[in-house]
């Protein structure tokens, strides 16, 4: 049978780079697979979520499941956008494989989302261990004013007071901003050692990261840690400056596995020699190996329950490393990577892996559960 | 008996220019009266100021009696002020029965009212077609503004003050671009006002303010060079020399 | 000739917005998309409320002459008190509705305040600026609105306790529809009445207004609470229909997106504003299912094209073609 | 901790430079828009336009960066031009909704363009070495790229000031929009004037594009995210006021900047507060030029 | 003597709207036109479709020979036609001196000139030009036509809104400008009399036709002709 899956995006806006790397994703698991699953085709129905717009979201995935009948939804760029489809999910019992939104309460709000990306914490924890380790004891973290940058401050906090350490000062800069220079003065002014940044991935994270240096705070022996906002598609606009910079997360194209080298080939060879596989194509390829065994697990029936029953507890070999879905918080368990940006061949600058801190549960749910 | 507008001691500048410089001037109802003065000499900026379009620097302005200096130009306006304007200003995009409309809504204090319009009132139409009708515009009531030629545009003007039923009318050149023949029919008009509406005519056709005003104020650089009868203005050899020249002695 | 055919000079001089084939034709649209577009009933909700909206912002534009950059906060505020009414007070959804209009109208009035003073780009500018200082308040009371998470968890009862709301969106549409078309016909009461004309003459000309002895201030007050909380009205049906209220609502983009449709539509008549929102909302949402890339630049060319053919939008053409609009 | 006073002279310096850049980049539209009157919502996509045109320059040709910013001037100036002779012919003859609309449109359209030509992400122009690393005066120092966009800015603003004051030039220009009907009948060729004056002020957009990458990096969506902040600039400046843009972008430069270090839980608030404070007190912006 | 301007059955109006219906005439170097006319019979259509601002439908426009028809306004500006319009048009974003200064071609008058002709223009030359009083506005736009030098000067009721005094020294100004140049000049003006006086020949309009034609000199001693051609006709 055809089965029709879903996929929110960004196709237009600032963030279309999430659409760009779904699609890639999603196209390489359909060219590996020719788009079959048994003798199920998929059939893929592309939406714009056009920005952080709940409400569009919502409407989004209602009408791809009422009037184009889809079985199956995936993408997702922000955690408000795929927490706005919760009521639909839920009501229609339609199984949502979301690739990105980092907040971790996002799988709690309905039993048919389960998440193939990574959250907040997962990545938090264990960089502010590797910090502490490194001999961290005081910082600031600077995060951009909203919910996943306020989820995020909240992480840094709790997980770095756990290993000992105090966070000075949280200071927030509002979506949007472009100059820099006051906040980076209130971190010089600070005098700490080290930063956590958080920033959206795009103009800010590359905004921050170099004036940061052209500030001359990394001269000064200041270290910046982050998570993705050190995208190799946006490391050239960064620069040279962006050396150095520690980051966790949950994959690097430059990790050194066999499955991953041949998806890093793959991809090339699907998508140009400059293109480099990232986390959001990798998710999206990963999203769409979670949904063909749902497909294989119903039959190609319409059956929510009997399709996320079945990939509870299921586990594969990512190119990101072995991951597995935790049947209880439909959260994924996943290796964290702790990355260096360096000089990487090509004349291009990387996020290599340094460290792996493996099989990392999430641990917001844990912390709840005590 | 209280004057119908009076002005005591107005004064304005703009920058070091002083337009109006302490005009006095006083309108008993019914008055026919002609402001003339060179071009320049603030005629247009002493009626701005009278309506509220420009506030005085020093001095007062009574209406009726009450003083209306500090008060917005559409509350003085409801107080029994019309104008008209030197430069047109119309709604250009309307009909010329819409324009007429607006200035009779805002007359009966209808301006705000969320139903029902004044096309619903007979009385109010009958009144519009009449005025329109004694100005020759009726024919024209369906046309846009833009559509006119000059001369029919300023007869609008006209109208719009006219159809406020004010107590006190200023014209501000209220004929000029409207040939001789038409200028003095609209006078004629002007005279046949109720004998209670008192009339300030600003214009430079020395034969119509001649016939149509009692008592004239010639203005000089803002200031007041004479007031009087035509007959004492029309031979004062200053306002010969300034602004009447050798055409208009006789 | 006699006063009786004078008087039907004058009287015919007066342009109105009568009922026309437009109108026929849209209430035959909304029937046709109840029999044959069960599937589509989402988003032809949504075209229905995005048309009020529109309407909202003709009222106060394309009659009165406020230019409006930020028209979305008013279309925010009526969804955020409707769905925090429905959430703490009571899940009626047409008393919900009115809070929505009372909310926005109320903001209507403070916020006319500071916009009404001035004329053209400054206008603009503070309408956006307002706009954007509610948009920052709402992101900052986290714990009132739910930030960016968007507003959610809120029940909506039938409607009249009969018509409960349901996922295909049967009943949200009619409901929506009834609304449109209440709204409507208060609009084409009131651009038809006094304040309509009055509104029409200080677009024009406010300086003659005002030597009519208008207070031409508060005529635009009026108006612009009136449109305020029409706008409301729209957000609050989008808040009860769609179940959530999210920033986006007070956002720039959504401003952006209403004027868009006023003028595809055509401003200062009414079912242009309808128009618009029907051809807007189906246009990206079409464009978007088949290049969501590209569908910008899709949109950006039927931009430049309408405003080239037809500068007084679609209603423009076809009072054009239909030639109900009396001319000369 | 560092004295209060240095903390103050930095960060006056900051807002005062991130002011001239946004003068940069908003003085050609106040020259569109508050001159001739036209509603010119693809100025800031002129401004990527430069942006990106330099950046192709240097990665393609190699080319030095005091080399490519002027010639991606006179590449925008080129383009502008050729769409001014064409779309924008369309553009004067609607009314300022109209223009609105179809300058936004152009705006949907170039950014579609630039998004399949230069992809999603975002670039930034890489300095010479010239302009990179710090001044320093005592125990300040100042970025040596910030001295360079406050040095061009102000260049650009006095040549501006005194071409369009002082030259007949200018004053044509003026008699043009005031009344172009007219303007004919007095002999001015009404198009022409339009023609260069808007390329001139497509290549101040280019030239701050160029120039504050720094700042504002370049992706496709440049053209509509700064749109509205440069549309603020050019209202609280009054319309088709050089002087008023100038003294504009500065105070909300360095208000923006004052109120992010001092009153941080203002954030984003602060600059719609000062735009509704001082259009409030001034409605015709700081420099409101009558009519 | 040259011809500078011939006009034949010209069909002329706004847009879809003919005002001008078959009009022919014509006018010599050193000659001098009065137009006469009720309102709104197109005297200052004729003027506007010379210096063409309007749309002409049929008929041809010829300047000192040469078809202009399809030339546009500001080309017949720099070969020599100058209009001041009727509602004056003054640019107000300029000032006195830059609104005489846009409209500079080379030859005898320059702004000097100009102010010498109105001395009031000169106290005012830093004025804005919405800042004038209409008179001085009036002032303005003759002058602003002056100093383009043109062969043909096209006046659209040019004493309005003038004290007397002031349209007597016009008055005489135009006596002796007739006098030193060979100018051509067609005045549309509503003092008949006035107009008469200073022109040769004369016109009159109604309905976008030529109703009259004739020398002036005849319709001032006939006044209730021209009281009948002019005056008020038929509601
Ligand atoms: N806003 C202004 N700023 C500076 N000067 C001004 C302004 N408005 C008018 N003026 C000047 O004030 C003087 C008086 O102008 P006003 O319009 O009152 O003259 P007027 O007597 O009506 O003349 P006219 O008969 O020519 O209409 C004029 O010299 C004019 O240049
Ligand atoms: N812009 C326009 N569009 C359409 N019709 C117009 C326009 N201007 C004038 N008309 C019409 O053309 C006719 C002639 O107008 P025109 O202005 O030439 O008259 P005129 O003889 O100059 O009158 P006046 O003495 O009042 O200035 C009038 O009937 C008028 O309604
Ligand atoms: C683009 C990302 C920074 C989005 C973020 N992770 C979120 O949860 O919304
Ligand atoms: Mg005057
Ligand atoms: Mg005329």
């Amino acid at each position: 049978d055809e089965i029709k899956v879903g996929l929110l995006s960004q196709y237009s806006g600032t963030y279309s780079w999430w659409g760009q790397e779904y699609d890639r994703g999603v196209e390489m698991f359909m060219a590996e697979t020719g788009g079959k699953v048994g003798d199920h085709t998929i059939v893929i129905e592309k939406r714009d979520e056009g920005g952080v717009n709940p409400q569009r979201a919502r409407q989004l995935a209602q009408e791809l499941v009422i009037r184009d009948k889809v079985q199956y939804l995936t993408g997702g760029v922000f955690t408000p956008t795929v927490m706005g489809t919760a009521d639909v999910v839920d009501q229609t019992k339609t199984p949502y494989v979301f690739i990105n939104g980092a907040t971790s309460s996002i799988t709690d709000k309905t039993p048919y989302f389960v998440r193939v990306g990574y959250t907040s914490w997962a990545y938090c924890v264990p960089l502010m261990k590797w910090a502490y380790e490194q001999g961290a004891r005081e910082a600031v973290s600077v995060t951009a004013d909203y919910a996943p940058g306020t989820d995020i401050a909240n992480a840094f906090d709790t997980a770095f007071t756990e290993q000992g350490g105090k966070i000075l000062e949280n200071i927030k800069v509002p979506l949007g901003t472009t100059d820099f220079s006051t906040y980076l003065q209130r971190v010089a002014d600070s005098g700490v050692k080290h930063v956590f940044m958080f920033m959206p991935v795009g103009p800010m994270s590359a905004g921050f990261i170099k004036a940061f240096q052209a500030r001359g705070l990394g001269d000064e022996g200041i270290t910046l840690y982050a998570g993705a906002e050190t995208q190799e598609s946006d490391l050239p606009a960064i620069g040279k400056s962006a050396a150095g910079i520690i980051t966790a997360l949950n994959y690097s194209p430059y990790l050194d596995t066999p499955k991953n080298k041949d998806f890093v080939k793959r991809y090339k060879a699907q998508f140009g020699p400059d293109a480099i596989p990232s986390l959001a194509s990798m998710g999206a390829y990963d999203a769409m190996h979670v949904i063909a065994e749902m497909i294989k697990a119903t039959d190609g029936k319409r059956d929510g329950e009997a399709a996320m029953a079945a990939i509870k507890g299921y586990s594969w070999e990512s190119p990101r490393g072995p991951v597995s879905i935790d049947p209880e918080t439909r959260e994924i368990t996943q290796n964290i990577y702790i990355r260096e940006v360096k000089p990487v061949e090509g004349g291009l600058m990387g996020n290599v892996p340094i460290f792996t801190y493996e099989n990392v549960v999430e641990p917001w749910h844990a912390m709840q559960k005590k | 008996m209280t004057a119908a507008l009076e002005l005591q001691g107005l004064s304005k500048a703009f920058g070091q220019l002083q337009v109006t410089q302490n005009v006095s001037l006083k309108l008993e109802k019914g008055a026919r009266h002609a402001l003339i003065g060179p071009n320049g000499a603030g005629k247009s900026t002493l009626v701005h100021q009278i309506t509220g379009l420009l506030h005085p620097s020093k001095g007062h302005i009574l209406l009726n009696g009450t003083d209306i200096t500090r008060l917005s130009p559409e509350k003085r306006v409801k107080m029994g002020l019309a104008r008209t304007f030197q430069i047109n200003s119309l709604f250009n995009h309307l009909t010329v029965g819409e324009n007429i409309g607006l200035a009779l809504t805002a007359r009966e204090g209808r301006d705000a009212r969320l139903f029902g319009s004044i096309t619903q009132s007979a009385e109010l139409m009958d009144e519009a077609a009449q005025l329109l009708y004694s100005l020759g515009l009726l024919a024209l009531a369906h046309k846009t503004v833009t559509d006119l030629a000059y001369g029919q545009r300023r007869l609008i003007e006209i109208a719009l003050a006219l159809a406020l039923k004010p107590s006190v009318l200023l014209l501000d050149e209220p004929v000029a671009g409207v040939p001789s023949t038409e200028g003095a029919r609209l006078f004629d008009l002007l005279e046949r006002l109720p004998q209670d509406v008192a009339v300030l005519v600003i214009e430079h056709d020395m034969d119509l303010v001649f016939r149509f005003a009692q008592r004239i104020t010639v203005l000089v650089e803002g200031a007041v060079l004479v007031e009087g009868t035509v007959k004492e203005v029309r031979s004062d050899p200053r306002v010969r020399a300034v602004y009447l020249g050798e055409r208009h002695h006789g | 000739m006699n006063t009786q055919s004078n008087r039907n000079l004058v009287v015919g001089a007066f342009r109105r917005q009568r009922y026309n084939l437009a109108d026929v034709a849209l209430v035959a649209a909304a029937i046709l998309t109840l029999i044959f577009g069960e599937y589509y009933l989402a988003l032809a909700a949504m075209v229905v409320i995005m048309a009020i909206f529109a309407l909202s912002l003709d009222l106060a534009q394309g009659y009165g002459g406020v230019e409006s950059l930020g028209h979305a906060a008013f279309f925010g505020v009526g969804a955020y008190a409707a769905a925090l009414y429905a959430l703490h007070v009571s899940s009626e959804p047409i008393s919900g509705l009115l809070v929505g209009a009372i909310a926005a109208g109320l903001a209507g009035l403070l916020s006319g305040f500071a916009v009404l003073r001035t004329q053209g780009l400054t206008q603009l500018m503070l309408t956006l600026a307002v706009a954007s200082l509610l948009y920052e308040l709402a992101n900052v009371a986290k714990s009132i609105t739910n930030g960016d998470d968007g507003l959610t968890g809120y029940d909506v009862d039938p409607v009249l306790g009969l018509f409960q709301f349901d996922i295909f969106g049967f009943t949200g549409f009619v409901y929506a529809c009834v609304v449109l078309l209440l709204v409507y016909a208060l609009l084409k009461k009131l651009v038809n009445a006094s304040i309509g004309q009055t509104a029409q003459g200080i677009r024009e000309n406010q300086i003659r207004m005002r030597m009519l002895g208008v207070p031409v201030e508060r005529r635009l007050w009026l108006l612009y609470t009136i449109s305020a909380a029409i706008a409301g009205i729209a957000g609050a049906l989008s808040a009860q229909i769609n179940r959530i209220v999210g920033l986006d609502s007070l956002a720039f983009t959504l401003s952006a997106n209403v004027l868009v449709m006023l003028a595809l539509g055509g401003p200062g008549r009414l079912y242009g504003a309808i128009f618009g929102a029907i051809l807007f909302v189906l246009l990206s949402d079409r464009a978007a299912a088949i290049d969501p890339t590209n569908w910008l630049a899709v949109l950006g060319i039927v931009l430049i094209l309408i405003v080239r053919y037809a500068p007084d939008g679609l209603a423009g053409l076809v009072s054009r073609t239909v030639g109900k609009r009396s001319a000369k | 901790m560092p004295n209060a006073l240095s903390t103050f002279l930095i960060l006056t310096i900051d807002g005062v430079s991130y002011g001239m850049m946004l003068f940069l980049i908003s003085v050609g539209l106040t020259i569109t828009l508050g001159v001739m009157r036209v509603v010119n919502l693809t100025h800031s996509a002129f401004a990527m336009i430069g942006g990106f045109i330099a950046l192709w320059l240097m990665q393609t040709t190699g080319m030095h960066f005091f080399a490519a910013l002027p010639l991606s001037v006179v590449a925008t100036m080129a383009i502008s031009l050729a769409m001014e002779r064409t779309l924008y012919q369309w553009v004067y003859k609607s009314n300022p909704l109209g223009q609105l609309l179809m300058t936004i449109g152009m705006t949907f359209v170039i950014t579609a363009l630039v998004k399949n030509l230069a992809g999603p992400q975002i670039q930034t122009i890489t300095l010479p070495p010239s302009l990179i690393g710090q001044l320093s005066f005592g125990d300040m120092s100042i970025s040596t790229y910030r001295l360079f966009v406050l040095g061009t800015s102000v260049a650009v603003a006095a040549a501006l000031w005194l071409c369009l004051e002082y030259t007949t030039f200018g004053a044509r220009l003026r008699a043009a929009v005031d009344n172009p009907r007219m303007a004919r009948c007095v002999g001015i060729n009404v198009p022409l004037v339009f023609s260069v004056t808007f390329a001139i002020g497509c290549g101040l957009a280019a030239l701050g594009g160029a120039v504050g990458t720094q700042m504002l990096p370049l992706e496709p969506y440049y053209g509509l995210k700064y749109l509205v902040l440069v549309l603020i600039v050019v209202a609280v400046g009054g319309l088709g006021s050089l002087k008023g843009s100038l003294y504009s972008a500065l105070l909300l430069g360095f208000i923006d900047t004052m109120g992010r270090y001092y009153i941080p839980a203002l954030g984003g608030f602060i600059i719609y507060l000062a735009v509704l404070a001082i259009l409030l007190a001034r409605p015709r912006g700081l420099v409101g030029r009558a009519g | 003597m040259a011809e500078l301007l011939k006009v034949n059955d010209l069909h002329a109006g706004y847009g879809e709207t003919v005002v001008i219906e078959g009009l022919s005439l014509s006018l010599q170097e050193g000659e001098a036109l009065s137009i006469l006319g009720r309102n709104g019979v197109g005297k200052s259509t004729l003027l506007n479709t010379l210096m063409g601002l309007t749309t002409q439908h049929s008929g041809t426009l010829q300047y000192l020979g040469k078809d202009i028809g399809k030339v546009p306004s500001h080309e017949r500006a720099t070969s020599g036609l100058g209009l001041v319009p009727q509602e004056r048009e003054i640019f107000p974003s300029l000032t006195v001196h830059e609104n005489l200064r846009v409209a500079q071609q080379p030859g005898e008058w320059d702004a000097a000139r100009i102010y010498e002709l109105f001395p009031r223009l000169a106290e005012r030359r830093r004025n804005m030009g919405n800042q004038l009083s209409g008179g001085e506005q009036q002032m303005l736009a003759i002058g602003r036509a002056l100093i383009g030098n043109p062969r043909v000067l096209l006046l659209d009721e040019p004493f309005e809104g003038l004290a007397p005094i002031i349209v007597d020294g016009l008055v005489d100004a135009f006596r002796k400008l007739r006098q030193n140049s060979r100018m051509g000049i067609i005045l549309v003006e509503q003092h008949a009399e006035l107009a008469l006086e200073l022109t040769e020949r004369a016109i009159v309009l109604d309905r976008g036709m030529i109703r009259w034609e004739g020398p002036s000199r005849h319709l001032l001693r006939e006044p209730d002709q021209l009281a009948e051609l002019i005056g008020l006709g038929a509601e």
